[in-house]
């Protein structure tokens, strides 16, 4: 089993695929979901999927360095601060808007 | 060279005076008075005068009749520098021509300003009148006395102008008006052709100058002439600039250059002396004060065309095919205007065209000359100088008349022989002058003309101008008779009065002149090329032409003796012939379709829409499409949150791509 | 200490936070005041702090580039709040509703000044990133601030999710970056980074350009500033446009100078393209615009096309033009927001046709809107001329004549909108019942201030000349 | 401070003053702008004097000169990392324009004595150009020249926006843009330029040292030529000349026409030409066969015109043409011609403008077929109006002459790299309009100031009052003074356009 595992090991390939992947359903989402906190959720997966980057580069690239760690860890921080921010101002506009999604909002045009 | 005398070193004072006279006048009297504008002016002209008849005495006395008449520069200065070596002088060139001009211009200048005291009398723009008389006397002496072409041009403009101003003398005149424009519009589209013969003549005449001047310039200085320039027409008429010219070899359409630069310097001469086509401003510009007619469109003005011609004349007889032209044309005008004179009811007007019609003939002697003949030159001065006076004579005596009628049509005159003695003496010694009947001045100069055409092999010439010779009688004493003879046909003319003595002394003086004037021995005086031999009268042209001038006068008795009964009944004869002569062969008609149908029409107005529509709407369509291109982009925003995500990704990745397309 | 005026900066955010906390309603109003006091402090400090040199490792470095660039914050900074004042405290002409909270606002505002100063200095990727956000992220919370304005909220929203979605890209980008150099210090990146044709590094690339082009509205990165700049209160629209431009030229600064400095001559040709797309497209909508605010939005765009164009000059020529024209651009864009912000204040409108015939009512402020407009326009003698003109120079010194053609073409349609503007005050009648606008004391020394900046940065040499002496040593640094 | 520096003071401190008079003082304000422009003109006496002292005892030692010579000069270090000074002074051909702009503001401002509304603002903007175009004529450094230019420019627009008539704003507009886009072209010209020549200065005469490459020269001349000449109205790009002249307030007509399209000219000649030889070689016979069409196009645009103004300016734009085919001759004499007729034209169409802008101050119109039989009430404005009528045409004794005939002789004589034949047949084409200037001046003068009096109330119409004689007596007596004394005005400008004709021929 653990041989198993060790020679299929993913590689940094794969981990970077999974990344990329991740990105772009991420991104898909942000353009496609119309629902705000669903946006939201996307965003933070971008930015997931961004960290994880360095997390695997830092594996892989540079394992004696902890870099990258250290930035995942801060990115977690901020896109919680993010989402925060995010979340704080949908709250508001759904106390007047009774609505939050976001095709519904073009006040501002042209 | 001998020592000048004080006139011919201060000859320059012949133009100034005038020229200080209409400042003065203009600026600082005719505000305050307009009598003493009257009186300072006419004073600057007569000491002008006398100024001329001083310089003239001093010129033979220096240079003896008979002898050589060489040209001298007593005074120049420069006025113009172009680039080193194309200067342009302005001075004084003494000459015999120039001095004949001289003379003929302040003399009449002089007489009609004295008339004009009396004619002008509370007329509004009195002050304003002397001013531009006296301006138009500057401009002409100044054109007489240039001694290089550029000066000729300026003063030729000057001339323009001050004719322009004195024809539109009534302003408030519609017809004045656009005489005034047409007469200084046609003159100006000759001048088109003057200038640029200046520019020809100036370029080619500059581009060898430096070589030609060398051999030229150690004959110039016993003549009084220093400091050649290129433009100077002692440089210009010089036998060695004119062979170079001519070995150019330089052909436009195929015709020498020199006969193209000649052709186009005659325009300008055609031009000012109306010469046809040209000659349409001519007779409209009899719409001006009647001295203004008498001195500018009868004596002076109109004869600078001659005296361009006969400035340049070594230059033109060196081309041959140019002065062939001269003749041509001056020989046709002669006809053409002779035959519209019958036909004309207004007596300026007829007046007009004789002036056409002599004008004609001065050119068509220039034609016949050659430096070999030039007695046709001599004849052409001559005839100018008989020609001034009793034609300024005619028209100061028809202004008295029209003073006295206070209409211009020969049909409301008549029966004025009784009624205004003298004028009548002095418009009959005109008439007779003009006539060519001997001995009175126009007899010799007309058959000194007729004695040069002859033995020139211009035969054509030769024949018209004997017709020509009938028919002044025939249209001059139609006037005559139906103004002074018969009865008064209008109430005006009834109680018609004499002119006062400050009119009828100007015309008893130009009478006598009229009258003596042939006897001047002119071949004496005036000559070019080889020198001649006292030409005498010659009596196989003078008998023919005396004949065809009674003959002209015997017709027009028979016609128009009798309250022009005949005459009438004659015109209806010839029907539309009639109408078309009366009617000027319809030339004035074609010139405003030309220009109003055509140019204005076909040409400006396009241009004028083009500008607005086309140069004007794409300055306008690239603003517009401006506006466009940011109300198209200003839909990108769709206020949709998601969709600027999108264009966002799109940014990415077309950076992205270029990357890739540009880096691999 | 080198990271002096950062801490003084943040501590004032601190001091107003909780200061705001005990002080009675009517007494709040010393809140800005201190807040301006602490961004004077901070300059002091800046004044003070040695240049060339280091701490924490190399991680936080003080540079003539990162000092100018601090300068250019706390000025706008310092603007920003002296502008706010009047609305924050309620003294307008009109009743404008839904702002307050002056503690949190000038907070939140002292704080993204840290973020970007934090943001110049930085030389490893965290605290560059982390900065970059710290910038950021309060600026959503104050598009947002009025809370009953929808317009105020969709902003808002319509920044943090944009936003974020930059910032995703950016940290994409940064990790590709670090994977292909296995460092996050900038300079070692910059050694590192070898050429070559590697699709990673160019993905990276263009990740990163789309977070900067968000940032300095770049096209076709620039969608979300017209929204986000017409819905915003008006004193952050005015923050927005000048202090969030300068952190994304820092931030490109920091990107291109730093870590791809090598190949930006490569990439020159890519960058005049978008040079001359954002400015036209900027340039080419501004036209039809009627909401001022919006309209100094697209305004704003196209001026971030000419500071790319300082970019294409041999090695880092165009750093003392792009940084003159930084300042130029703050104070001529200051000038145009303060007035911006007075008349809102006093009529609560914010259509062109709004300011006709502001000439008669109010003509000193009318006067210096029109002075700043033609600042912006690159009008002699004022500033914006003169800025322009050295970038101009920088693009034609790059062989890029073209790219100056379409720019000073572009120069003059920005004319067309700008005197639209000073048509409707200056030629067009006011109204009938137009009466005299009234201006604070401190909207009219800011904009007296202001004024002297449009007027003088131009005419006198010393500003523009110590910014090249200053940075010449720093390009020096620079070469490798 | 030096007397150049003066200059420009002078109207900047002017226009200071009067920033700082309450409105309410609107005669004050007059009469300080009339002070201040009387100032001027006293200190450009002395700068003519002072220049013919200096300059003409060495006229002989620029014969065979290869770069300006300059007078006065002043230099003040500026942006001194990229070369940029502070440096003016003077050549005959700055003084002559000089001379051009002093007379045509002191007449302007005494012709909007009667401005009424905004009075201060107008004083103000009007010095405020002037500062601008006596910046353009007395600076040497590019930098400076450009920054003067562009400042001459912009007022402009309010000036004709506030106080116009007609399609105002629009014209305003389109005045503005259109030569905004000409000086973007000049920009790209004169930056190239700097970093061609890596001299790092914008020393205008220390950059005629540098050697430009063909192939550069190939391109930036008609850059710098065509942007310049959207001022100077070179045809297509004329069409803001028109709109924009007869909307403007008289005053702004006057500057605009009479002085601001010559900083075209100039700089074609001072700068294109001056700087890039080569490159006008290579296009001097485009530019001349546009500029014939300017000439003659122009002339027949006016013929068509009911408008006085714009009658006017049409006439502008072809007398304009003769300066920049003065220019394009590439010969000694076109250039004198070009330099001459800029004088001149702005002499003639600043007493144009003024004079239609005093004759609509009483009849109310400037349609030509509304008037008729002026000249009986107005007797003074019809004879100043005669006089630069004939001026326009090229009568001798005016100014106008002496410029074409030298612009004719000019072309005539064309240059060595131009097929002869061709410049020979353009000239000739171009004398042409000779005739069709005669034809619209003469047309629309008649109509207007001769006949009989059309409309009643023309009756009671008055001539001049002193302010605008003394305005409109200034510019006939200098249109007089210059056709008649050629010679001064040709000694003061020869030896300074002797440089730039000898650099075609390096």
């Amino acid at each position: 089993m653990m041989n198993f595992l060790a020679a299929h090991a993913p590689g940094p390939t794969h981990w970077l695929f999974l990344t990329t992947i991740l990105f772009s359903i991420g991104l898909c989402g942000l353009l496609t979901r119309r629902n705000a906190v669903g946006i939201l959720m996307a965003v933070e997966l971008m930015l997931n999927s961004a960290a994880m980057n360095f997390v695997v580069f830092n594996r892989f690239c540079v394992p004696a360095g902890v870099d990258g760690q250290v930035m995942a860890i801060f990115v977690i921080a901020v896109a919680a601060a993010e989402v925060v921010v995010g979340m704080a101002i949908f709250v508001a506009i759904f106390r007047y808007c009774s609505t939050i999604d976001v095709s519904k909002m073009n006040l501002m045009k042209k | 060279m001998e020592q000048l005398g004080f006139a011919l070193q201060h000859a320059w004072v012949v133009p100034a005076l005038p020229l200080a006279s209409f400042a003065i006048v203009g600026l600082f009297i005719r505000p305050v008075s307009n009598k003493a504008a009257g009186v300072v002016g006419t004073a600057a002209i007569f000491a002008s005068a006398f100024f001329a008849y001083w310089l003239a005495w001093e010129y033979y006395t220096l240079y003896p009749a008979g002898g050589e008449h060489p040209a001298i520069i007593p005074w120049a200065f420069e006025w113009l520098r172009y680039q080193a070596g194309l200067t342009v002088n302005v001075g004084v060139l003494v000459d015999p021509i120039s001095v004949l001009l001289m003379v003929v211009v302040t003399t009449v200048s002089a007489l009609v300003h004295l008339y004009s005291i009396g004619y002008m009398h509370g007329d509004y723009g009195y002050g304003r009148f002397f001013t531009y008389m006296n301006l138009f006397t500057f401009s002409m002496l100044g054109l007489v006395v240039a001694p290089n072409i550029l000066q000729m041009y300026v003063c030729w403009e000057l001339v323009g102008v001050s004719s322009f101003l004195l024809i539109g003398f009534y302003y408030q005149k519609p017809s004045a008006v656009s005489a005034s424009k047409k007469a200084f519009i046609v003159t100006r589209f000759a001048d088109l052709g003057f200038m640029i013969g200046v520019l020809i003549l100036g370029y080619f005449g500059y581009n060898s100058f430096g070589e030609l001047a060398a051999s030229i310039t150690p004959g110039m200085a016993e003549h009084g002439v220093s400091n050649l320039q290129p433009f100077d027409f002692h440089y210009l008429n010089h036998p060695v600039f004119l062979e170079h010219f001519k070995g150019l070899n330089i052909e436009v359409c195929g015709v020498g250059l020199l006969t193209v630069s000649m052709l186009l310097v005659f325009c300008g001469a055609a031009g000012k002396s109306a010469m046809f086509p040209l000659h349409i401003w001519l007779p409209d510009a009899m719409e001006g004060p009647t001295p203004v007619s008498a001195l500018i469109h009868a004596a002076t003005m109109v004869v600078a065309g001659v005296y361009l011609v006969a400035r340049l004349f070594p230059a033109f007889a060196a081309s041959g095919d140019a002065l062939l032209v001269v003749g041509y044309v001056g020989c046709f005008t002669s006809l053409f205007a002779a035959l519209i004179g019958i036909t004309q009811d207004d007596i300026k007007r007829v007046l007009a065209f004789s002036t056409l019609s002599q004008l004609g003939y001065m050119m068509l002697a220039l034609g016949v000359a050659t430096m070999e003949h030039p007695l046709g030159y001599t004849a052409s001065m001559f005839h100018l100088f008989t020609h001034a006076f009793f034609k300024a004579l005619l028209f100061l005596a028809a202004g008295a008349v029209i003073h006295a009628v206070h209409s211009n049509e020969i049909w409301e005159m008549g029966g004025l022989a009784k009624k205004m003695p003298i004028t009548h003496l002095c418009f009959l010694a005109a008439t007779l002058a003009i006539c060519g009947v001997p001995p009175l001045a126009g007899f010799f100069s007309k058959d000194e003309i007729l004695a040069a055409a002859l033995p020139t092999h211009h035969t054509i010439i030769f024949g018209i101008s004997l017709l020509v010779a009938a028919l002044t009688p025939f249209y001059m004493f139609r006037i005559y008779f139906i103004t002074f003879w018969g009865r008064h046909r209008t109430h005006h003319a009834e109680h018609a009065h004499e002119a006062p003595a400050v009119m009828w002394i100007p015309l008893a003086i130009l009478g006598v002149l009229s009258v003596i004037g042939g006897l001047v021995p002119m071949a004496s005086y005036v000559s070019i090329g080889e020198h001649m031999a006292h030409h005498g009268i010659n009596l196989a042209v003078a008998i023919p032409a005396t004949l065809a001038g009674l003959l002209g006068i015997g017709l027009s008795w028979f016609f128009y003796s009798n309250d022009a009964v005949r005459a009438a009944r004659a015109a209806e004869a010839f029907g539309v012939v009639y109408r078309t002569i009366k009617r000027k062969f319809y030339v004035d008609e074609v010139y405003l379709f030309v220009t109003h149908n055509i140019i204005f029409g076909y040409v400006a107005r396009p241009i004028a829409w083009f500008d607005r529509r086309v140069v004007d709407g794409g300055v306008n369509l690239s603003g517009w499409s401006t506006r466009m291109t940011g109300w198209v982009l200003s839909h990108l925003q769709t206020g949709q949150v998601q969709g600027y995500g999108i264009w966002y990704t799109a940014g990415a990745l077309f950076v992205l791509l270029i990357l890739w397309a540009a880096l691999v | 200490m080198l990271m002096m005026p950062e801490i003084i900066v943040i501590l004032t955010a601190f001091g107003v936070l909780v200061l705001d906390l005990f002080l009675t309603e009517r007494s709040r109003w010393i809140l800005a005041p201190l807040a301006l006091i602490g961004l004077a402090g901070a300059f002091a400090a800046l004044y003070m702090t040695p240049l060339h040199e280091q701490m924490l490792g190399g991680r936080f470095v003080m540079d003539p580039v990162a000092w100018w660039f601090k300068v250019v914050f706390l000025l706008s900074g310092a603007i920003t709040i002296l502008i706010s004042m009047d609305l924050l405290n309620g003294k307008t002409g009109v009743r404008i509703r839904g702002i307050g909270f002056r503690g949190e606002y000038f907070t939140v505002l002292l704080f993204t000044i840290t973020g970007m100063m934090y943001l110049i200095s930085a030389r490893d990727l965290i605290t560059l990133y982390v900065s970059l956000e710290l910038a950021t992220i309060p600026l959503f919370v104050l598009t947002a601030w009025r809370r009953d304005d929808a317009r105020s909220g969709e902003a808002g929203l319509k920044y943090v999710i944009l936003g974020a979605l930059a910032s995703a890209f950016i940290l994409y980008g940064m990790g590709l970056i670090y994977g292909l150099t296995g460092s996050l210090n900038l300079d070692t990146i910059g050694h590192a980074l070898t050429p070559g044709r590697n699709a990673v590094f160019w993905l990276a690339i263009a990740a990163l350009f789309a977070g900067v082009g968000f940032k300095l509205t770049i096209v076709p990165f620039h969608l979300w500033a017209a929204d986000v700049y017409q819905g915003a209160p008006t004193p952050v629209t005015a923050y927005l446009s000048v202090a969030s431009k300068g952190a994304g030229l820092a931030f490109m600064f920091q990107i291109f100078f730093r870590m791809l400095g090598p190949w930006i001559p490569d990439g020159a040709l890519l960058i005049a393209l978008f040079a001359a797309s954002t400015m036209t497209l900027g340039n080419t909508v501004a036209i039809v615009q009627h909401n001022i605010k919006r309209f100094m939005a697209f305004s704003a765009i196209s001026q971030a096309g000419y500071f790319l164009m300082g970019f294409l000059g041999p090695s880092s020529a165009g750093v003392p033009a792009m940084l003159f024209y930084m300042l130029v651009y703050v104070v001529s864009n200051m000038g145009v927001f303060t007035a911006i912000v007075w008349f809102a204040n006093e009529t609560g409108r914010e259509q062109i046709e709004d300011y006709r015939g502001l000439c008669r009512t109010n003509p000193l402020m009318a006067l210096a809107m029109m002075v700043a407009l033609f600042s912006l326009a690159g009008i002699p003698p004022l500033s914006g001329f003169v800025g322009k003109f050295f970038l101009f120079s920088i693009a034609s010194q790059a062989g890029f004549h073209w790219l100056v053609a379409v720019a000073a073409v572009n120069s003059t349609i920005s004319l067309y909108y700008y005197l639209r503007v000073v048509r409707q005050m200056y030629i067009e009648p006011g109204g009938e019942d137009a009466r005299a606008l009234p201006v604070s004391r401190k909207l009219a020394l800011t904009q007296a201030v202001l004024l002297l900046g449009v007027v003088f940065l131009g005419l006198v040499p010393g500003i523009y000349e110590s910014i090249h002496a200053d940075t010449a040593s720093w390009l020096a640094a620079l070469i490798r | 401070m030096g007397l150049v520096s003066w200059l420009i003071a002078v109207p900047f401190l002017t226009m200071l003053v009067v920033v700082f008079i309450p409105e309410r003082q609107w005669k004050l304000i007059r009469w300080v702008s009339a002070t201040g422009t009387s100032i001027h003109l006293v200190l450009t006496g002395k700068l003519v004097v002072n220049y013919w002292q200096a300059a003409m005892p060495e006229a002989e030692s620029m014969k065979h000169a290869l770069f300006t010579k300059l007078y006065f000069v002043e230099r003040v270090p500026w942006f001194e990392s990229l070369g940029i000074q502070y440096y003016v002074g003077v050549d005959g051909i700055s003084v002559a324009m000089v001379i051009l702009t002093s007379i045509i503001i002191f007449t302007g401002v005494l012709a909007s004595w009667y401005v009424e509304i905004r009075v201060k603002e107008f004083f103000a903007l009007l010095l405020l150009l002037v500062t601008g175009v006596f910046g353009v004529f007395l600076s040497f450094d590019l930098f400076l020249f450009f920054m003067f230019y562009e400042l001459a420019v912009l007022p402009m627009y309010l000036l004709i926006g506030i106080w116009g008539t007609g399609p105002k704003e629009y014209s305003a507009m389109k005045l503005t843009l259109m030569l905004l886009v000409g000086s973007a072209f000049v920009l790209v010209g004169f930056l190239a330029l700097y970093h061609a020549s890596g001299m790092h200065t914008f020393d205008l005469i220390r950059l005629s040292e540098a050697k430009y490459s063909h192939e550069f020269q190939r391109w930036v001349f008609p850059m710098v030529f065509v942007g310049f000449g959207v001022i100077g109205a070179l045809y297509p790009l004329h069409t803001w000349s028109p709109d924009g002249h007869s909307s403007a307030p008289t005053a702004v007509s006057m500057l605009h026409a009479g002085v601001l399209m010559k900083l075209g000219g100039y700089g074609a000649l001072r700068i294109a030409v001056y700087l890039l030889p080569e490159g006008a070689k290579m296009w001097g016979v485009v530019f001349m066969c546009l500029t014939t069409v300017n000439i003659l196009y122009g002339s027949f645009g006016a013929v068509m015109q009911k408008d006085l103004k714009y009658f006017t300016a049409y006439s502008s734009v072809s007398h304009c043409g003769f300066v920049l085919f003065g220019v394009a001759t590439l010969n000694l004499i076109g250039f004198k011609g070009a330099v001459i007729q800029m004088f001149s034209h702005g002499i003639m169409t600043g007493l144009f403008f003024g004079l239609i802008g005093m004759v609509y101050g009483r009849s109310h119109t400037r349609i030509i077929p509304e008037m008729g039989g002026l000249g009986k009430v107005m007797p003074w404005l019809a004879t100043c109006f005669y006089i630069g009528g004939l001026a326009s045409l090229g009568l001798p004794g005016l100014s106008g002459f002496v410029a074409e005939t030298h612009v004719f002789l000019g072309g005539f004589f064309g240059n060595p790299w131009t097929s002869s034949v061709l410049t020979k047949v353009l000239t000739i084409i171009a004398t042409m309009s000779i005739v069709v200037t005669a034809v619209y001046v003469l047309r629309g003068l008649a109509l207007v100031f001769q006949g009989p009096i059309t409309n009643p109330h023309y009756e009671e119409l008055t001539d001049a009052t002193l302010p605008e004689k003394i305005s409109t007596g200034v510019l006939v007596a200098t249109l007089i003074v210059v056709g008649l004394l050629p010679f001064f005005f040709i000694d003061l400008i020869e030896s300074s356009v002797m440089p730039i004709f000898n650099r075609l021929n390096m």
